[in-house]
């Protein structure tokens, strides 16, 4: 029998499982379930990844607790560094970046996986909520391996048929080819996962469609929170609760305060 | 045999932003130059153009300073997803928003260090930033034909930067490396003003200069927690409750239409005190040293 | 909990040098990391295109391994305007010579680093260069409608560098700061292979994370004195006597049709000799050991 | 009465005399001349002077005694850097080069001061001498405030009609307005400096003009060795001889080996 989770920490299993050794994986700030999936991953099957907050490049494998709350927030984070990514260049090695992995958020995403932070509104002058900006993610996401959409909600302003502005490229306008039609060299998003869900794409199409329901949620509930159809399979699994394992890591190593609990 | 003498870039945070006239473009660095830009507030200066993000960005707006951001990311800070002042004058049209990216800033930012009218950048093909920014162009690059987005150079008229220690020449060195876009900032601005946790000798920076991060800088000016609320790299932490308490007040005056509270801060903080001492007599000191890093 | 071990990047010039293949772009830094050249003329390779100059580039010449040079100087050393080998080369019209200047070598670096097809730069502009090296187009910039060059990418498959210490992880920290050109070649290469004087602990890294000049090297080999007969900054000072040796051979080859002496040298230090330590014993611990730097 | 000196010390006091104090000076390898002027200037009257010898930035106003032989020539100058000028990004910063003072030499020079590194000959696949090639030369002579055209020979190999291949851009094909036409924001070549003589450029044309003749030599003697009409004005002075203060800090501040005095 399974032991009981939070959907944060359900998810932050899910995406740590989804790592590999030897990847880099790079976390902005204000995304507590990556950069606990990334220290997890990195304590339980990670020896060689690297891990990168506020530029600064560490492996913390040896250390046997990584506290949080969140490094992304505490500039302390430095203390472990061994190089910095930035160095001053930040963006002038992002040939070598097929290894790197990212996480986005987004006010806005459509069928394709492109996502807004810009903001939401007609007119770019009039924004009815003007939202944050792009900080680094259209540049992240045209280069890295792969990256996840990390969402802290599900509705239907968020899941949009179209989004007011595009901040990154997912799949375009649809289709295997979308990215490399565009020039884009980067593998695009894997998965989006809500706390209602995980979605992946369709290989032809890279429309966003269903891989499973976390523990109590019905497709009804996620269609009547999405604004638009997504592909559902012929079963839909309920996602996978985390191994005991995992979950003793992640609550005795890295989310020690509980951040992801509550 | 030697003549004359070498002449110190030491000054203090009023001569140093005496450089600073309204209209011109301003660039804040991160770790933060906080009392730098409260100086910049308390002078009132107009009409500025800022590359700026978080508490700097929306005191800044919140102080009326501001006519137009070059705008990458405002986030407000712990639970508040947009900086409440940014937000209400961009929706409400009161501040140009000259909207970007990382990568395009710094690619707008490299131009102007390298004399260059523009720079390619492929991070933003696709999105919608070239229509919302009619600047950023679409272009065919001349050797293989890619689409890429060209940049204009982005040249600040004066950066404003936080460091841990300078000697008096303008040799800066910054300890846990200076914010991303720190260098960027200093290699594109016309001039460049660094606040500083300490002087040290000459010598100290000899000793080691490959660490030297900024060899020259316009102007130094020793301001002691001049980062705060924000954090200073090996020096302090930043000081959440004042973070939280200003956050509060820039709300209800954005959000609710309640300005008194923000108008207090401001007063209080920005313009009565007449020096970075003054200031941090008002934080009070053991404040300031239940900060410290380590 | 922890599982697995972190791998070392740690190996030999023999295995280091094995990445490389016949036909491929090498990049070599400065300070030269002699050792890996030398063991790249053992390895007799064949057909390679070189970012090089000095001694790695004229020896690399003089060994028969280079098709093309990616040039922009070749100087011999003291008091000899012009490496001989490279000289004779390309007078003959041995080897391709793809003409360029230190500013339009970085651009087409920094291209390949930034994943684009190609960066603008204004040095150049009125030279003979995109005349004798037609790859360097001439564009108009969309922006303003200046005259650029356009600098194609340049993506070298193998980076060789030289520097102080590293721990065995990659993470690699010069003295004295790297040369000029070693973090571009790093940037843009495929993979890179840094030779150093020592290793150190990781924690000693750790220590001083902005020292990390670079994050993680594909292989790190330690090569004590491995820049002989070159400098290496903080631990000895060139050859002198060695370098004029190679230079009056290399000169005696090239310009009077005496290639014996030069046949010799490249016999003795550089097929002859098995590994790095056995180079260093034919050199001698005591003509070594009168190199240090201080 | 003057002292008696070599011509390069007679060139190098010339030289250290047209530095102004605050200016950055950057000399490359195997340019004797100007490495023993910037630092003579700098010892006599350019306390805020910034010299970058092999990408070291350094302030050494302070010492009393600068050691040749050559900084150019040996990596050891970086223990009296403050800074780098490189880090890694070495032309990140022209804009910023106006204050910026550089050295060229030449294997021809024309009349209009563009000059070549390239090499000699008619076809660039066969050429009959093979030149160093441009180093940073042409990046440095776009962007720099002024710089000067040193050369160790006055002949007519050197001094011709045109340049067969142009490495650095002086004034082009001349006029005042020769590099603002090309867009090249630096000031070009202020001087041009030879074993014989010194030249400058006319106001208005940009042609290499007379300025001085190096003590016993003839005008004559320069006509003869220069492979096309220099302007020569109608008085032309004897290059002036240092100052004795200026030789006596050279010989026992800067060049106390006498490389210069040969």
């Amino acid at each position: 029998m399974p032991p009981s989770c939070s959907t944060a920490e359900l998810l932050a299993c899910f995406l740590a499982r989804d790592l590999n050794d030897g990847e880099e994986l790079q976390v902005g700030v204000a995304l507590p379930i990556p950069e606990a999936a990334v220290r997890l991953a990195h304590l339980t099957h990670g020896p060689n990844m690297e891990l990168i907050f506020l530029g600064a490049r560490m492996n913390v494998h040896h250390l046997d607790h990584l506290p949080m709350p969140a490094f992304g927030w505490d500039a302390r984070v430095v203390r472990w560094a061994e190089s910095f990514s930035d160095r001053g260049h930040r963006f002038d090695q992002v040939r070598d970046w097929q290894r790197r992995v990212f996480f986005v958020g987004g006010l806005q995403v459509d069928p394709h996986g492109n996502t807004n932070l810009i903001g939401v509104g007609q007119d770019f002058r009039r924004l009815q909520f003007r939202g944050p900006g792009s900080v680094g993610t259209s540049t992240l996401t045209t280069h890295v391996g792969r990256y996840y959409i990390v969402l802290n909600s599900h509705t239907p302003r968020i899941f949009v048929p179209r989004c007011d502005f595009i901040s990154t490229v997912g799949w375009g306008s649809g289709g295997a080819d979308a990215r490399t039609a565009l020039g884009l060299p980067g593998g695009g998003p894997k998965y989006c996962i809500t706390p209602l869900c995980i979605l992946d794409f369709t290989p032809d199409e890279k429309r966003l469609r269903l891989v499973s329901l976390h523990p109590g949620v019905t497709l009804a509930q996620v269609q009547a929170q999405t604004g638009f159809e997504l592909v559902i399979p012929a079963q839909v699994p309920t996602t996978a609760a985390p191994t005991p394992e995992d979950l003793q890591v992640l609550r005795t190593q890295v989310d020690v305060a509980g951040a992801l609990r509550g | 045999m030697n003549t004359g003498v070498r002449t110190p870039r030491l000054c203090t945070e009023a001569q140093a932003v005496a450089m600073i006239e309204n209209g011109m473009t301003l660039a804040i660095g991160e770790p933060t130059p906080m009392a730098l830009v409260r100086q910049v507030i308390r002078r009132e200066l107009r009409d500025l153009t800022v590359i700026a993000s978080g508490l700097a960005l929306d005191l800044l707006i919140a102080g009326g300073c501001v006519r137009k951001t070059i705008s990458y990311y405002a986030g407000g800070g712990f639970g508040v997803p947009v900086a409440p002042s940014f937000r209400r004058a961009a929706e409400r049209g009161e501040i140009e928003v000259w909207e970007c990216e990382e990568g395009i800033l710094t690619s707008g930012l490299e131009a102007a260090g390298k004399g260059l009218p523009f720079l390619p950048w492929r991070g933003g093909v696709g999105t919608s930033l070239p229509e919302v920014n009619p600047d950023l162009k679409l272009m065919r690059d001349p050797i293989n034909g890619e689409t890429l987005l060209a940049v204009p150079a982005i040249k600040p008229d004066v950066a404003l930067l936080h460091a841990s220690v300078a000697d008096v020449y303008g040799n800066v060195q910054h300890q846990g490396g200076p914010g991303w876009i720190d260098l960027f900032l200093q290699r594109a601005a016309a001039r460049c003003i660094v606040q500083v946790e300490k002087i040290v000798p000459n010598e100290a920076i000899r000793a080691a200069p490959w660490a030297t991060t900024i060899g020259r800088a316009d102007a130094v000016v020793r301001l002691p927690w001049g980062a705060h609320p924000w954090y200073s790299r090996g020096w302090y932490v930043q000081d959440s409750a004042f973070l939280a308490a200003y956050l509060a007040v820039a709300t209800a005056a954005a959000e609710r239409d309640e300005p008194a509270g923000l108008a207090e801060f401001l007063h209080r903080y920005c313009h009565e005190p007449v020096t970075h001492a003054d200031y941090l007599e008002r934080v009070g000191l053991k404040r300031l040293l239940a900060l410290h890093e380590y």
